[in-house]
């Protein structure tokens, strides 16, 4: 069990996805690029992002960035610490985060909704494997 | 006689502001700030600005610069055109009023503000006419 | 028709021609079918304003006075004139001119001239740059057909150093723009032009003409298309209130628009359309549901956009002056409303303003109607008059023995008209004006008639002669028919208008109401400058001083002028004004002395405050009404004013001095 | 009075209690002054919800569950009631509640508690840093007032991990926010509560509600100016739609508002006000010159300044849903209408809905009258009737005796009046209708009378009571007074309520239709919901199938329901229709079946086509409505609907 945005979580996610994930099924085939940026990341109130890249459903790219030099994505969702704790810790759907603009996405909403199953297949995986949070 | 925005033309600006015009008739001893910022500047389609600072119609600061802002000094304005529009109005053929209303100039910060030290402005405006006479075509 | 080939084939001098030239007023009604014409084939083909009737009018001028010399493309435009006279009827129904004369003149002229005298357009690098855009034939620095657009977006001062291009589309617009900001040259939309060609005489001339660079000539941009089921219409920029109204009646709807020739994408922007309808439709971004713009750094953008900067409003105050769009609408969509199967019309006379005001505002709070205006008695007989000697005597008539100086003009369904009668203590029915359309001449002609002096006596003469035992008489005695009133045209004209006036919509007010082909009247021959603004309208009193204010100053300039019209907005809460000054453009002194009354009288309405002067709306049609007209303006200071003055004199010129 | 005091001070137990305050809707009404008997002391010294009787009988339920422990605020709640009977005949206007017994019961719960039950609640760091920005009173984390909030923003099952926080102005409300954000807290707004209370019972509930994070009561903000000259007003969002309405009336004024506890600045965010007023009055940014908010950053904005990025349109198509405001409006400068001297009421009965919408399109269209809309029989009953029995009984003559189904109800000036009157064969004036209201506990009783079996063989009933023959008769025998109509109230109570009908404006049509006290009566002791939405007025047809499609539905799920209203807007382009289930919002199985109703009747509208559903409404009311009804909505491909599912069902759980 490792940390939220840690080296060791970029590492279990995508061995997680690689090996749990079937491209098809759980997939559904979509290639589609999602940039998460992170406000408030605590103790010192940086933004951080992870860049996440899918390919025919398969994962091509899993990484995290310091800093607000952000990578271009389809489509990109905004929010702070707080409720991409709340997702991971599965209190709040992504779909839900969105309705709620806890999450900002730039980007169309329909393209972000249809993969939003998808999508929470991989947030089912990386919840499994992250329990440690900055408080 | 020099080029527009050369480093002559940004030293003789400088005293012939301070020599012409009276702080007190002329720039009615505003305090302000201008940053004015040049766009499309040939040959190589550059970005340039120069900065201008008033004190009780004194000058205390005119410097030019490259690139869109001006490093250290927020000015209490900022206008933005190519550089055909100000070299219309150096060349007289326009008055930065007018560049302004026609939307040649776009202003950044209240227009009634810039309106009004509009009079002591054009007032710098003349003096940069008489000195300038050249420009990039 | 062989009468009209003989009258069209005979010679005229080039003094006669230059003094028809003269008279043009740019209305831009020779570039619409409003008459079922067609309309000039030359225009319709080549594009450029040179082609058009008005355009070789101004060539014409152009060339007699020696500012444009001949070139290649002017053989062209001479010869490519059919000698149809399509233009000669339009233009005589709108300002009683014979283009045709001129561009015959044109001809013979251009025939005599010899090769040597032409001279050579060189295209360069600017110009090789806009036709990889538009195409060869879309982009011309050729001074004639420059020359054709002196007045109507150039200074008549100015060198001839422009370039003219005619995009078809938004993209090419854009590329336009980012070209000409790459290269440091200023350019400018160009739509219908009527309201440059008003403003170029006067002192804000130099201020909203292109002084030089690349006009953007928008009428190639005609995309339009009706959506019945949402009520919405989807106009391209080179589309004018005429063509609209026209596609949209056919669907039973109607559009609230300008003057027919104004096209309705840059009305929008310039004015947010003012209109008899706006009470009802709205105005502003009322107009609209989207619009797609092309911003001056050449980005293409809509109003529907999330990730723009906030379109709907704008600054505030007597110092936010606009002389220029905010950028070139491409293409909108506007609002259609349904029309009512029972609409009506209904005037109603009174012989003070005071009185017709109180009455329109009312309508207006309750929404009663849904066109309501009131017109002084100046516009109807403008308006109802085939020719301006007519409309003389007209006006003289209603003065002097009808005592109807003003009616309350007012459209909207059978129900609306019974509250309307029911107010009024005489009305104007729809026959009625139907009569005096028609029998305007036989009307005029009665103007020393014992049959007004005896009018003029009864106590109430419009209710004797509208409502009352005398309108029976009145109705005989002017036998208005299409053929009496064609006889006030040109011999070689009269069948045709006998045709035209045979058409029911030319007498059906309402009609004319929705597709505005009338009010080109007022600028037959001579131009009119409209001071116009919005008044608060809870302080009657204070609209009558304004309208007062405002004659005083034209007394003072000596300048000819009443009041046009008084309009209600937003619920009766804003009226819209307009008071129109009439001089003769190609007079130096009467331009300077409008402008004298242009800037005093704007002056003064500042000092009053609750009204917001045509200076301070021009070019915030696409705007929120609320964010333009509220908080309502105050009266300003008189430091306030010499900042204003400051202002004037830094955008007129020195030669502006109080 | 002293029979008053006898009645209310008579002991009942906390059980007895709860029974009260588990009928108990959220509807406000005890929160702002309707009837003139003035405000509820403690609550308005106070402030926070726990204070107000609404928020006593939320708090005694969950007392009595266990859910929370008493605490020192719990007997300051307690105790600041004065027993003054307020409570008692506003809640009796509307819901026929006893709130004061339950504020006993209250007291005496807490008079037997001994020291050692009452727990202390800690400051953390969060409240300390809340405080610093409101003033130490203004900043809580006492679970007692949290648990206030139940039902009206925090859902009632999960933890009391709540802070409320009671800011004074925009710069309080910004700071809230930035301190939220920095710690990384969620945070909601809350106004009137309505809107959140209807939800609560249903699948929405977790859309809606806070799960956790701080609890910005608007309340203090009650900024209140009239501008007669530009025939505006400033509003700050603790201002309830009465509380406007009642200042504009001073200046022959008046607003485009919701129902009277509805905060107006809320009610722009939330639907952008529907009323029946819409179609003269205007929809969406119609409604207001210039906002004043706060967004999820922090930042102040006015709608009205020209930096900000683009503040009147919204994306567009069905998956634009928004379940929570992306701003909170602290001030709106509101568009006010005149009031003219010779307004009135008109009512045309029908007996079926398609005449009825014909003509109020018609009307819509026309720009005839200031108000418009068809209300169905069972509106009319709930809202001329003082109770729900009587309503009953009014529904069961309207339908099965006189056969009005449907009321074309308009308000308008003399002029406009004869045209409607000239439209209807036939019509109920304003007389007749002040007859009805105090005439409706006799009209009832006359339930299985002969008259009422003569009268129904009449070939039209309608015309024989409202302008025929039998009109006087009719008249005479309902005796309609202010004494008759107390009778049906507590003893207690019935001199109030003698006086309060004895108040013109009780029974005058069009100054209801302009404070709206009355839709309260729609939740009395029970729940309503009421989808809906915006549907294009050029089909009839398809707005009959649209109507037919949510009474199948109910059906299906066997609820009680009816046709709300129908309102038309831009012109007649459009109307608005209301279609309402009735449940007992404590019962889980019942809530389930709403749910359920509530989805299907979205989705189906969605297929249907050319229809603006209530849940894309939601939070689209700052928007122009040229940006959020244009263009026509298409109907939802197969694809879509798929889509669609996906999306509620990953937001609101399967189903």
């Amino acid at each position: 069990m490792v940390k939220f945005l840690s080296e060791e979580w970029i590492e279990y996610g995508k061995n997680y996805i690689l090996e749990k994930l079937d491209p098809e099924k759980d997939m559904k085939n979509i290639t589609t690029s999602l940039l998460g940026i992170i406000e408030h990341v605590p103790p010192n109130d940086i933004i951080m992002s992870f860049y996440l890249e899918l390919k025919d459903g398969k994962l091509n790219d899993f990484k995290v960035n310091n800093g607000d030099s952000f990578q271009e994505a389809n489509y990109v969702i905004k929010g702070n610490y707080g409720i991409y704790k709340d997702i991971l810790q599965g209190k709040i759907g992504t779909a839900m985060a969105l309705l709620k603009n806890r999450l900002q996405l730039k980007g169309s909403k329909i393209e972000a909704l249809k993969i939003i199953k998808p999508l929470d297949g991989l947030i089912e995986s990386l919840r499994d494997i992250t329990d440690e949070f900055e408080e | 006689m020099v080029k527009f925005l050369s480093d002559e033309w940004n030293n003789i600006s400088k005293e012939y502001i301070l020599k012409k015009l009276d702080p007190e008739k002329d720039l009615r001893n505003v305090t302000t700030s201008l940053l004015a910022v040049i766009e499309h500047v040939p040959p190589n389609d550059s970005t340039m600005n120069f900065y201008l600072e008033l004190q009780d119609g004194k000058l205390t600061n005119f410097i030019v610069n490259t690139g869109d802002t001006h490093v250290g000094k927020e000015a209490v304005f900022t206008v933005s055109g190519n550089y055909g529009t100000y070299r219309s109005i150096l060349k007289g053929e326009m008055s930065m009023a007018v560049a302004l209303l026609r939307g040649r100039l776009k202003l950044k910060g209240s227009k009634m503000k810039a309106l009004q030290i509009i009079k002591p402005l054009d007032g710098v405006i003349v003096s940069l006419k008489e000195i300038t006479d050249e420009f990039e075509e | 028709m062989s009468l009209e080939k003989v009258e069209t084939m005979q010679k005229i001098s080039l003094e006669d021609a230059l003094e028809i030239a003269k008279k043009g007023s740019h209305c831009g009604m020779c570039r619409f079918d409003f008459l079922g014409t067609g309309i000039c084939p030359s225009g319709k083909k080549y594009g450029f304003l040179a082609y058009w009737p008005q355009g070789r009018m101004q060539i014409f001028k152009m060339l007699m006075s020696g500012k444009v010399k001949p070139s290649e493309k002017l053989i062209e435009i001479a010869n490519s004139c059919t000698l149809c006279g399509i233009c000669d009827k339009q233009c005589n129904f709108a300002t009683q001119l014979r283009p045709e004369k001129v561009a015959k003149a044109l001809k013979d002229y251009t025939n005599n001239l010899d090769k040597s005298e032409y001279q050579e357009v060189i295209e360069d690098d600017v110009i090789k740059g806009l036709r990889e855009i538009v195409g060869e034939k879309w982009a011309t620095n050729d001074p004639v057909i420059i020359s054709s657009y002196v007045q109507t977006i150039i200074h008549p001062d100015s060198e001839l150093n422009f370039y003219v291009v005619m995009p078809e589309n938004a993209e090419e617009i854009s590329k336009i723009i980012k070209f000409a900001n790459q290269h440091n040259i200023p350019f400018m939309p160009r739509s219908g032009g009527t309201l440059l060609s008003c403003a170029t005489p006067t002192v804000l001339s130099k201020a909203i003409c292109l002084d030089h660079g690349i006009i953007i000539d928008l009428l190639r941009l005609k995309k339009l298309e009706v959506d019945v089921k949402s009520c919405t219409a989807t106009v391209g920029a080179g589309i004018t209130a005429f063509e609209l109204q026209k596609e949209a009646h056919k669907h039973k709807l109607r559009a609230n628009l300008a003057e027919a020739g104004a096209h309705v994408c840059s009305n929008i922007a310039s004015t947010g359309i003012t209109s008899t309808w706006q009470n009802r439709y709205g105005w502003a971004a009322d107009n609209y549901i989207d619009v797609t713009i092309v911003d001056d750094k050449g980005t293409i953008r809509n109003n529907s956009d999330m990730e723009i900067k906030n379109p709907y409003t704008t600054e505030r105050g007597f110092t936010d002056i606009t002389l220029s769009p905010p950028g070139i609408i491409t293409e909108s969509t506007v609002k259609l409303h349904h029309i009512a199967d029972d609409e009506d019309v209904i005037l109603v006379p009174f012989e003070h303003l005071k009185d017709a005001l109180s009455m329109i505002i009312k309508l207006a709070q309750r929404n009663v109607g849904v066109s309501l205006i009131v017109l002084s008695r100046k516009y109807l007989s403008e308006f109802l008059c085939p020719t301006n000697q007519i409309a003389k005597d007209f006006e003289y008539i209603c003065k002097n023995y009808l005592k109807l100086n003003y009616v309350v003009d007012v459209i909207g369904n059978k129900d609306d008209k019974k509250i309307v009668e029911e107010m009024a203590e005489c009305t104007i029915d729809k026959s009625m004006i139907k009569t005096l359309i028609l029998g305007a001449p036989k009307l005029a002609s009665l103007k020393n008639s014992e049959f007004l002096k005896v009018l003029s006596e009864e106590k109430n003469p419009c209710k004797a002669i509208f409502a009352g035992p005398m309108r029976k008489h009145l109705e005989k005695g002017l036998d208005a028919s299409p053929e009496q009133i064609a006889k006030v045209f040109d011999a070689d004209l009269q069948d045709f208008f006998k045709k035209v006036y045979s058409r029911p919509e030319m007498t059906d007010i309402i009609w004319l109401h929705s597709f505005r082909i009338l009010p080109s009247r007022l600028m037959r021959q001579r131009l009119f400058f409209a001071q116009a603004g919005m008044i608060w309208s809870a302080d009657q009193d204070k609209i009558l001083r304004l309208v007062d204010m405002l004659s005083k100053v034209c007394d003072k300039y000596k300048l000819e002028h009443m009041l046009g019209f008084i309009l209600p907005m937003d619920d009766g809460k804003y009226v819209f004004f307009e008071y129109d000054y009439y001089y003769n453009h190609n007079d130096p002194d009467a331009t300077k002395r409008v402008s004298q009354a242009l800037i005093e009288t704007t002056e003064k309405c500042l000092l009053m405050g609750d009204i917001l002067m045509v200076l301070n709306y021009l070019f915030k049609g696409l705007y929120r009404k609320e964010h333009v007209l509220y908080p309502i303006p105050k009266g300003i200071s008189d430091e306030d004013l010499a900042l204003f003055r400051e202002l004037i004199v830094s955008i007129l010129g020195d030669e502006f001095k109080w | 009075m002293n029979q008053n005091n006898v009645l209310s001070s008579d002991k009942i137990s906390l059980e007895e209690s709860v029974a009260i305050a588990e009928k108990g809707t959220h509807c406000g009404m005890c929160r702002i002054d309707f009837l003139g008997t003035g405000l509820c002391p403690s609550g308005k010294k106070y402030g926070y919800l726990a204070y107000w009787p609404q928020g006593r009988m939320e708090i005694v339920k969950h007392l009595k569950e266990g859910k929370i422990k008493p605490t020192e605020k719990l007997i300051e709640i307690a105790n600041s009631c004065t027993l003054c009977g307020i409570c008692d005949k506003q809640c009796n206007f509307a819901t026929q509640l006893r709130p004061e017994k339950v504020a006993r019961a209250l007291k005496d719960y807490v008079d037997k508690l001994d020291k050692s039950q009452i727990q202390t609640v800690e400051e953390d760091d969060i409240l300390r840093g809340l405080r610093e920005i409101v003033g130490k009173d203004w900043a809580t984390n006492d679970p007692i007032i949290i648990a206030s909030y139940i039902r009206s923003i925090i859902s009632p099952n999960g933890e009391l991990n709540f802070y409320i926080v009671m800011p004074e102005n925009t710069e309080q409300v910004s700071k809230i926010i930035k301190f939220a954000n920095k710690n990384n807290l969620p945070f909601l707004p809350r106004a009137g509560g309505t809107a959140l209370s209807v939800a609560t019972p249903t699948v929405l509930k977790n859309g809606i509600c806070l799960e956790h994070g701080i609890v910005i009561d608007l309340l203090r903000l009650n900024k209140l100016e009239i501008h007669p000259e530009s025939s505006s007003a400033t509003v700050g969002a603790g201002i309830a739609s009465f509380e406007l309405q009642k200042e504009a009336y001073k200046h022959k004024l008046r607003a485009n508002v919701a129902e009277a506890g509805a905060h107006y600045c809320a009610n722009i965010a939330t639907t952008g006000i529907v009323t029946t007023w819409g179609n003269s009055y205007g929809c969406f940014a119609d409604n207001f010159i210039d906002l004043v908010l706060v967004d999820n950053e922090g930042n102040v904005k006015k709608h009205s300044d020209m930096g900000i990025s683009n503040p009147y349109t919204t994306e567009h198509g069905f998956t634009n849903i928004s379940l929570s405001p992306s701003y909170i409006i602290t001030e709106a400068t509101a568009k006010l209408f005149p009031v003219f001297d010779d307004e009135e009421a008109v009512l045309v009965p029908f007996d079926n809905l398609k005449d009825a919408m014909d003509m109020v399109i018609q009307l819509g269209r026309r720009g005839v009258g200031l108000s418009l809309a068809v209300l169905s029989y069972k509106y009319l009953a709930e809202f001329i009737c003082p109770n729900r029995k009587i309503a009953k009984d009014f529904e069961e003559i309207c339908k099965n005796y006189i056969k009005l189904r449907y009321v074309v109800d308009v308000i308008c000036d003399k002029n406009d009046k004869k045209i409607v009157e000239e439209m209807a064969k036939y019509s109920i004036d304003q007389s007749m209708m002040r007859t009805l209201i105090l005439g409706s506990p006799k009209l009832a009783s006359l339930k299985d009378s002969e008259f009422m079996k003569i009268l129904s063989e009449e070939d039209d009933p309608l015309k024989a009571i409202f302008a025929g023959p039998m009109r006087k008769h009719f008249e005479k025998g309902l005796d309609a007074s202010p004494e008759q109509l107390a009778k049906v109230y507590d003893k207690d109570l019935q001199d109030f309520f003698k006086k309060v009908y004895s108040k013109p404006e009780m029974s005058n049509v069009v100054w209801l239709h302009a404070f709206r006290i009355l839709p309260s009566r729609l939740m009395r002791q029970m729940m309503t919901m009421g989808p809906g939405g915006a549907i294009w007025a050029g089909d009839k047809n398809h707005i009959l199938k649209w109507v037919d499609m949510f009474a199948e539905v109910g059906n299906k799920y066997n609820l009680e329901h009816a046709l709300g209203f129908i309102s038309p807007l831009d012109n007649g382009k459009f109307i608005y229709i209301e279609y309402d289930y009735f449940y007992d919002h404590n019962d889980p199985d019942v809530a389930n079946r709403i749910s359920k109703t509530l989805l299907e009747t979205t989705e189906k509208s969605l297929v249907m086509g050319q229809i603006f559903t209530l849940i894309n409404y939601l939070f689209k009311g700052l928007y122009r409505k040229e940006h959020v009804l244009y263009p026509l909505f298409k109907g939802l491909t197969k694809e879509e609907q798929e889509l669609f599912r996906e999306v509620l069902h990953s937001v609101l759980g399967e189903f």
